[in-house]
């Protein structure tokens, strides 16, 4: 300073003073940081341990060993080669009358009932299916695992309290007798339940699964990327290196911005509106949903697909034009391939978004039960998060393990697809 | 224009901004009239006459922002690409005003070729860098005959022997001055009549410099070369004519000798003396 | 159209859906589609009109009401079959933990009324100033009125009201005379829920409303018996005019609040929709909704015999109501 | 012949069309192709263009309309006893007579009248499809020949390619402005009608909301009083506990993985908060049910607090939790995009790290992280099934975090569950509130748009 | 330059890469001993020795990427912030070895004080540009010391005159030279001892660079001062001596006017008389 008094004290041992509150203050403003992204981690680890630690039960079933006696009278079957009558046969009175030889001195209405419920609703499934591989079965006895009922699962599986008086729990003391009695023969087991991953939709929770469901987001995911990359990737392109600055594209610039934000409830009602109720088409169809899920994810993809353009720098555009291409070979040729990996990874993370999406879909009646895994694009079909908004409002308690374990397998695909876009973008991430 | 030939030191004074010396060569290649660039509302070039002559090599000098690269860009419409950007005045190319709208500027480009400050080879093999141009122009029928036209760009542009063993590497992987002289081999496998350059040296080191010097020599045999350079010694070496631009004027044009050992404008002067720059 | 498509209640849903799994597991149909809509909601999509983009049949927790009937005419919608299936027990449950509490009709209504006759006595009505249990009876526990509930678009609602606050309200003798003298008076004073926060409209998710009321002891939640019957281990009923709803006390007609489920099937759809008449059928086969049937595992409270052989008679004829 | 065939036939004759182009171009000027516009591949496609997609237009609009008029000519040659002339009737044979043909019924079964229909119908449709080929091939090769008779070297082929190709591009993204004229359409007419019913004064300033009135004449409901103030106040209460979760967690996240963060630490956290954004909101409701709202319950009680159980608190802070990863990855960008040479110039005067991100790069970054902010809010106000799940139906106008508020997803997602009739106010009230919503997500974007782009002219 | 007969044409050999002219002076304000920096595998400054003397100007030149840049960032450890970049070798500022981990560099930063290439004002209030150095150091207890401060800062960098009566408007909506004579008052409030230039002036135009080189000569009556330059008229107008830079090592160092008029060594004599650059 012009001051001559202070050049005493050199500038550095003033500044020497406030040093310690300097780096106080330094080191919390780091901590702060660390706090921050350490409680953001925190409670996603606790979203997943409070999931995974409620579903991972339903990867595995309690089956029961039975044997079975595939008795043309009881299955009223005359011929097992022909498909038709092995579909309609009465398999529960082959199963009644072998679980009834496991317990003979059960006797009455009552307590047969109880004894029934023991297996599964589901049980005659797999009666049916190995019936129809193997016609030569009829007549003969064979040792077979069939579902145990869901009581005696969640018992099993400790989600029942054996200790509670009997007026609490769903399972009487009788069933519990005879369910340590069949342990004691070893006749019940838990296996891996491949049947969850395999199969559509049940009412009853030990045969319910989530393959239709799985299909029908991938039904769904197909036309929603079929129809929102190409599309997304055209308008990013055209409004990236083709627009010219007028009305028109100002007004389509806004629009697509402000769409990546319209509650994807709104989408929901467009859908009903303008194709179901406008364009006829089926409800509860993917189509539906695959179109609703398109206007949806386009914004984000076409947002994506234009910062993956911009990244590419001009000079690449200007040797091209420096040469004589014309725009458009010099798009195809030049800044596509290198926009590519960008574009392909907001492809996915906007997949990723719609994968998730539930309320559009409630709109469009993809709220329903469906056992039948879908077919085709206009068959009824529900989707991931919609099967785990309808378990999760179902009375039986096994559907509680259900609910989790869906949720389980959609952050799996969740996770591969982040995952998947990370590498994307790692490998091929360019600094120029 | 003024007395030149008793007292050399009589120069023009600063605030004259009419283009002092000849502008005008005989059979130009390109002839420019009253050239007026506007960025929006800015003025970035003023009325600017001038003939780039047949196998010469023209040297754009002068301080930063007065608009060089700006003219550069008009000599092939590349400022087209520059939204807000407006081009009046007439700019013929062998008679054909390439100004005009009704121009097709692909072709154009192809006739009047570019290589850029900073070296910007495609992200793709050294031989297909070299091929893109040929092959969009279909210059060439056959994989053999690009094969040709590929070896014999690279051997002019003095790169041959250096990549001849990796011609499927990607031309990114090249030194500075090897992916500059990548662009120029790019550049004259199109068969271009006139090649604009917009200091191609600037990101090289001194060793790559000359050589590409050592290029822009050669290639005057058969082209005309239009360069941008900040560097006076770079101007006085390879050029044979030198205009100053000076605020988005054409304050000199002449012979370079003569430029830099007597310049006739006081700004041109001021500029050669080092008294700014 | 290949399938059946089934529309409507949320309480009827669980108990078609599993008839439905059964009907498509013979192979010989494809299984209906099932949506949970609600019941107003479900009649509104069947009366839309008659065709193969509108439902064949419709789930309700109530009978179907004169004006949505008319509707249904309107639209094309001429022949409907009722069919009555069973009956479903509304509990009003709470936390297991909590104090056990017992309640009559009448305690109810002055807990859930929007307005109630004066405490301090007279007929006038006066806006329900009850907060605390313990303020209706000094009986009742001292805890925060706070019930969840469905919102009006649910039969449950419906049913709730007609059984359970319109009977509450006729044990007031001034609003009893009501009735006969201004039938809309009455039903004002009478099926109009408070709407101060003691009652919570809760949405149709009861899987929710038990997992609410596990969390929050004050709270009492109006459910379908069936989510009571797999949640006995976290609720437990409130007894309600002495009766404790029970599969038996609800199917004897002890308890008071129960009420029959239904579903219409629209007769211009059968024999056009593949496989239509044969799961009408399999719903009112004995080994479905017989008392030892599948569907009574599922809560479903059985018809009393004799009228069940009716209904399934009639439901074989698919004879239209009038 | 099958539309599928028909279409690979068309694939075919393009294709053809295209190799012809090429090869007269290139014969033209016998293979001199410097005196060529364009190069022959543009000829081609410049044919092959010309031959497919008129005839693919076609064949598109033929088969849209093809199953409605062959049906209807089905229906005039039924016996009108059969369906008495009612559309669903009609419609129901017709769903008969194609169960029929596609054999879901068997011919024995099914009445004779209906069994010749489908007979009938099989005709027609194959009369159809063999004229459709007839015409659309015919058209196809017309384009071609038209188009091949008309190569010269002058010919501006790729020109003319290009510009359909542009026209393409140009429908594609008009296809946004296509969404946003449905949503504002679909949402439009209903509201106008709502607000015929309830003037738009009450609805935008009244203060009590109870729309679950009655659907029937025979049935009492609740009030119906459309005063959507407490829906707002309850929208804006939950959001604003959302922002106060997310923006300070998410924006230090960001400055933490921006400025302070190793790069591997940063290339694990960063897509790990990225998580959080894809975690289906279904699964933030449960959670938010199962597990937030009980334990800030049983808190609340523990300090002797009255904790609703569906405290706006509880949905407000998971759904503070699903933002974060909007505001953090947002921000990041913004921080990223401040120039480095503004950090340099503050380094250079002796200023530590924090001092040079709170004075330097914050204040130059603000703009764009309010405007971040803004569109983390209008996430935060169109989310819908965390408070679905969490939120309560009941509006009360409070500020009080602890007591349970509705919002305005809740509310149409509750109004068109259910019951819908579409002129009730209560199914319409749902329209409105919808429009509502848009706007106002409309009104954010706009605004926070202006400012990000402001800011990002600064330094570009 | 071209025919310097008179001295001696004893050059050093362009393959001889040790110092040569004298790199010390007599009590230095900033010694370096040995530095070596690498940028992960990049050897870019090898072993240079150098004195910056009190009160003068000392001047880097040398072509593109040898390494002035880095060298003049060791000064004041801003090479800190850049991943991967090692230094090694003893610099020490009044006796003090900065180089070593120990060392506080916020201190030691407003002890040697650095301006850019391109002018970079915060988006700020002139006023607020000025005080942020000092108020973050606390070097002023009041506003009105503050005042004082960035008065006088204002004042030296000759802007005070200028911008007085917009103290609060944006310190970016000034032109480029202004904007750069406002990093430098930015820099001398915080009354560092050494002031560190990277080409503080390639990106102005002539008059602005005129008035920068002009506060330059006078700022050297209170500090010492480093500049990188690219071009050497610049060097020889402002510096006292001249460190001559080529791929990393120091070629030669001495008094500026020497160095211009007789190189000793055979690279400097290349670059100086502009066979490359
Ligand atoms: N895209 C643009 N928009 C607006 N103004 C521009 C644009 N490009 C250049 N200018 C302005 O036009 C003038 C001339 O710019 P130009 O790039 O031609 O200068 P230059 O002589 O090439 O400078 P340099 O030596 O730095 O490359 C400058 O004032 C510049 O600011
Ligand atoms: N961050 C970095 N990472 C790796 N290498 C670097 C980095 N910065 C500089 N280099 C390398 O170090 C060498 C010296 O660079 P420096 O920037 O110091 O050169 P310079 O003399 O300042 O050049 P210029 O005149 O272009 O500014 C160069 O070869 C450069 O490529
Ligand atoms: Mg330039
Ligand atoms: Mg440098
Ligand atoms: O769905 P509901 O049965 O309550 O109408």
């Amino acid at each position: 300073m012009s001051n001559e008094s202070q050049t005493l004290l050199r500038p550095v041992d003033l500044i020497n003073q406030g040093l310690g509150r300097r780096r106080a203050a330094e080191r919390r403003f780091r901590v702060y940081g660390m706090l921050a992204i350490l409680l953001a981690l925190i409670f996603l680890a606790l979203l997943f341990v409070s999931i995974v630690s409620k579903g991972y039960t339903a990867f595995w079933q309690t089956e029961l060993s039975l044997e079975v006696t595939f008795d043309p009278a009881q299955l009223d079957v005359a011929d097992s080669g022909d498909p038709q009558q092995v579909m309609a046969a009465n398999y529960g009175a082959v199963l009644k009358s072998a679980i009834r030889d496991l317990f003979p001195d059960v006797q009455g209405r009552g307590e047969r009932r109880q004894l029934y419920s023991l297996i599964s609703d589901g049980a005659d499934d797999v009666l049916r299916k190995r019936l129809l591989a193997d016609p030569g079965l009829l007549g003969q006895t064979v040792r077979l695992w069939v579902p145990a009922g869901s009581d005696i699962d969640m018992v099993m599986k400790g989600h029942i309290d054996r200790t509670l008086p009997e007026s609490e729990r769903q399972i009487t003391d009788q069933q519990l007798a005879w369910m340590d009695t069949l342990l004691q023969q070893q006749r019940l087991q838990q296996h891996f339940n491949w049947n969850f991953l395999t199969t559509g939709d049940s009412r009853s929770p030990e045969r319910a699964g989530i393959w239709g469901a799985v299909v029908g987001s991938f039904m769904t995911l197909a036309v929603t990327m079929l129809l929102s990359f190409p599309l997304g990737v055209a308008a990013a392109i055209y409004l990236e290196e083709f627009a010219p600055k007028n009305r028109l594209t100002g007004i389509i610039e806004v629009n697509i911005n402000n769409l990546a934000a319209v509650p994807s409830i709104v989408f929901g009602l467009l859908g009903l509106a303008v194709f179901i109720n406008f364009f006829g088409l089926p409800r509860s169809a993917p189509l539906v949903g695959g179109l609703v899920l398109t206007l949806m994810t386009l914004p984000t993809v076409i947002i994506a697909s234009r910062a993956a353009l911009k990244s590419v720098p001009p000079s690449i555009r200007e040797a091209a034009l420096g040469v004589g291409a014309s725009p458009l070979q010099t798009v195809t040729n030049h800044v596509l391939p290198l926009a590519m990996p960008g574009m392909l990874t907001g492809m996915i993370i906007g997949m990723a978004r719609a994968l998730g999406e539930t309320a559009p879909l409630l709109m469009i009646g993809m709220v329903a039960f469906i056992v039948d895994v879908p077919k085709g694009v206009f068959d009824p079909a529900t989707a991931l998060p919609v099967q785990i908004f309808l378990w999760a409002d179902s009375p039986e308690m096994g559907f509680t393990e259900r609910t989790s374990a869906a949720i389980i397998v959609l952050l799996a695909f969740l996770l591969s697809m982040n995952a998947l876009a990370v590498i994307l973008r790692r490998r091929f991430e360019r600094r120029w | 224009m003024m007395d030149r030939s008793a007292a050399p030191r009589a120069t023009v004074d600063r605030e004259v901004r009419r283009t002092v010396g000849e502008v005008r060569v005989e059979n130009p290649r390109i002839r420019c009239n009253d050239i007026n660039v506007y960025y929006g509302s800015v003025h970035a070039i003023k009325g600017v006459n001038l003939d780039v002559g047949r196998n010469e090599v023209l040297a754009m000098i002068g301080p930063s922002g007065c608009g060089k690269s700006t003219f550069l860009r008009c000599l092939n419409r590349m400022n087209d690409t520059i939204d807000g950007c407006r081009v009046t005045g007439d700019i013929l190319l062998d008679e054909n005003n390439i100004n005009s709208r009704e121009i097709d500027v692909v072709p154009l480009r192809a006739q009047v070729g570019m290589v850029f400050q900073k070296p910007n080879p495609f992200p793709k093999s050294i031989w297909e860098n070299v091929a893109f141009g040929p092959r969009i122009h279909g210059l060439a029928r056959s994989r053999a005959q690009l094969d040709e036209v590929v070896e014999s760009s690279l051997r002019r542009a003095g790169l041959w022997d250096e990549v001849k063993d990796r011609l499927d590497k990607p031309g990114t992987g090249l030194s500075g001055g090897q992916q500059q002289r990548l662009c120029i081999a790019r550049t004259i496998a199109v068969q271009p009549e006139v090649i604009l350059m917009d200091e191609p040296c600037s990101a090289l080191d001194p060793i790559s410099t000359a050589k590409i010097e050592e290029l822009i020599d050669e290639l005057r045999q058969q082209f005309s070369i239009c360069i941008v350079t900040h560097s006076m010694q770079q101007a006085a070496r390879v050029s044979q004519r030198t205009a100053y631009f000076h605020l988005g004027d054409l304050i000199e044009l002449g012979v370079t000798e003569q430029i830099f050992t007597n310049p006739q404008h006081k700004l041109t002067e001021d500029y050669i003396t080092g008294r700014f720059g | 159209r290949d399938y059946i498509s089934i529309v409507g209640s949320s309480t009827v849903y669980p108990f078609t859906t599993v008839v439905a799994e059964q009907f498509g597991k013979s192979g010989q149909f494809k299984t209906p589609k099932v949506e949970s809509t609600g019941t107003g909601g479900g009649f509104k999509l069947f009366c839309s009109g008659v065709g193969v983009e509108t439902p064949d049949i419709s789930n309700a927790s109530r009978a179907i009401k004169s004006s949505e009937k008319e509707t249904c005419a309107s639209n094309g919608v001429k022949e409907i079959v009722e069919v009555k299936v069973g009956y479903d027990g509304i509990v009003l449950a709470h936390s297991k933990d909590a104090k056990p509490m017992e309640l009559e009709l009448k305690q109810l209504f002055l807990a859930l009324a929007k307005d109630v006759p004066d405490p301090k006595g007279g007929d006038k009505l006066v806006p329900n100033p009850y907060t605390m249990w313990s303020d209706i009876d000094r009986s009742l526990p001292k805890q925060k009125i706070e019930v969840l509930g469905p919102p009006p678009t649910s039969g449950t609602r419906d049913a709730l009201v007609e059984l359970g606050m319109e009977a509450g309200c006729k044990k007031f003798p001034s609003l009893k005379a009501l009735k006969e003298k201004d039938g809309d008076a009455f039903k004002a004073a009478c099926h109009t829920m408070r709407e101060d926060g003691a009652f919570i409209e809760a949405g149709e998710n009861d899987n929710l409303i038990v997992q609410k009321l596990t969390a929050n002891k004050d709270a009492y939640g109006i459910f379908g018996y069936s989510f009571l019957e797999e949640n006995l281990a976290s609720v437990k009923p409130t007894v309600i005019e002495g009766s404790r709803p029970t599969y038996d006390s609800i199917s004897s007609g002890d308890y008071p609040l129960s009420r029959p489920l239904f579903f219409y099937v629209k007769k211009a759809h059968v024999g056009v929709i593949p496989g239509l008449a044969e799961f009408v059928a399999e719903f009112t086969s004995e080994k479905a909704w017989g008392p030892e049937g599948y569907l009574a595992d599922r809560g479903l409270i059985a018809l009393p015999d004799d009228e069940r052989s009716k209904a399934a008679q009639s439901a074989k004829k698919m004879a239209p109501m009038k | 012949m099958n539309p599928l065939i028909l279409l690979i036939l068309l694939i075919l004759l393009s294709l053809m069309a295209f190799q012809m182009g090429r090869r007269r171009a290139f014969k033209l000027v016998d293979g001199q192709l410097r005196s060529l516009h364009s190069l022959p591949v543009y000829y081609g496609l410049y044919a092959s263009l010309w031959s497919a997609v008129p005839a693919m237009l076609l064949l598109i609009a033929w088969t849209a309309f093809d199953g409605s008029i062959i049906s209807n000519m089905v229906v005039a040659q039924l016996p009108e006893a059969l369906h008495q002339g009612e559309p669903g009737r009609i419609n129901l044979l017709l769903n008969d007579i194609r169960n029929v043909r596609m054999g879901l019924i068997s011919t024995e079964t099914a009445d004779p009248a209906v069994v010749a229909a489908a007979q009938y119908w099989d005709r027609l449709q194959f009369l159809a499809h063999a004229a459709l080929a007839v015409v659309v091939l015919v058209l196809a090769m017309l384009g071609a020949v038209f188009t091949l008779t008309r190569i010269h070297p002058q010919q501006r082929a790729r020109n003319a390619v290009e510009r359909l190709v542009q026209v393409m591009m140009l429908v594609a993204a008009s296809v946004a402005i296509l969404t946003t004229l449905g949503i504002v359409l679909s949402v439009l007419f209903e509201s106008i009608r709502f607000f015929r019913l309830v003037p738009i004064t009450e609805f935008l300033f009244g203060i009590r909301w109870s729309p679950q009135m009655a659907m029937r004449p025979d049935q009492v409901g609740s009030s119906g009083a459309f005063g959507a103030i407490p829906v707002f106040v309850g929208t804006m209460l939950i959001s604003l506990i959302a922002m106060l979760v997310a923006v300070p967690i998410g924006l230090f996240s960001a400055i933490y993985l921006s400025e302070y963060a190793r790069p591997s630490v940063r290339s694990v956290a960063k897509p790990l908060l990225e998580v959080l954004a894809g975690v289906p909101t279904v699964v933030y409701g449960v959670f938010a049910v199962l597990v937030v709202a009980p334990a800030i319950r049983s808190w609340g009680l523990a300090i002797g607090l009255d904790v609703a159980s569906e405290s706006a608190l509880a949905a407000g802070m998971v759904m503070g939790v699903m933002i974060i990863p909007f505001v953090s990855s947002l921000s990041d960008d913004v921080i990223n995009a401040v120039p480095q040479s503004l950090r340099d110039g503050a380094y250079a005067l002796g200023a530590t790290p924090s001092e040079t991100i709170r004075k330097v790069v914050l204040p130059a970054a603000l703009p764009g992280i309010v405007g971040s902010i803004m569109l983390a809010i209008s996430r935060a106000i169109g989310e819908t099934m965390i408070v679905v799940m969490a939120a309560g139906l009941a509006a009360n106008l409070t500020f009080n975090p602890l007591e349970s508020v509705t919002t305005v997803t809740v509310q149409i997602v509750t109004l068109l569950t259910g019951d819908q009739e579409f002129d009730s106010p209560k199914t319409l009230a749902a329209f409105a509130l919808g429009l509502v919503l848009f706007l106002a997500t409309l009104l954010l974007n706009v605004i926070a748009l202006r400012v990000v782009n402001k800011y990002r002219e600064q330094y570009e």
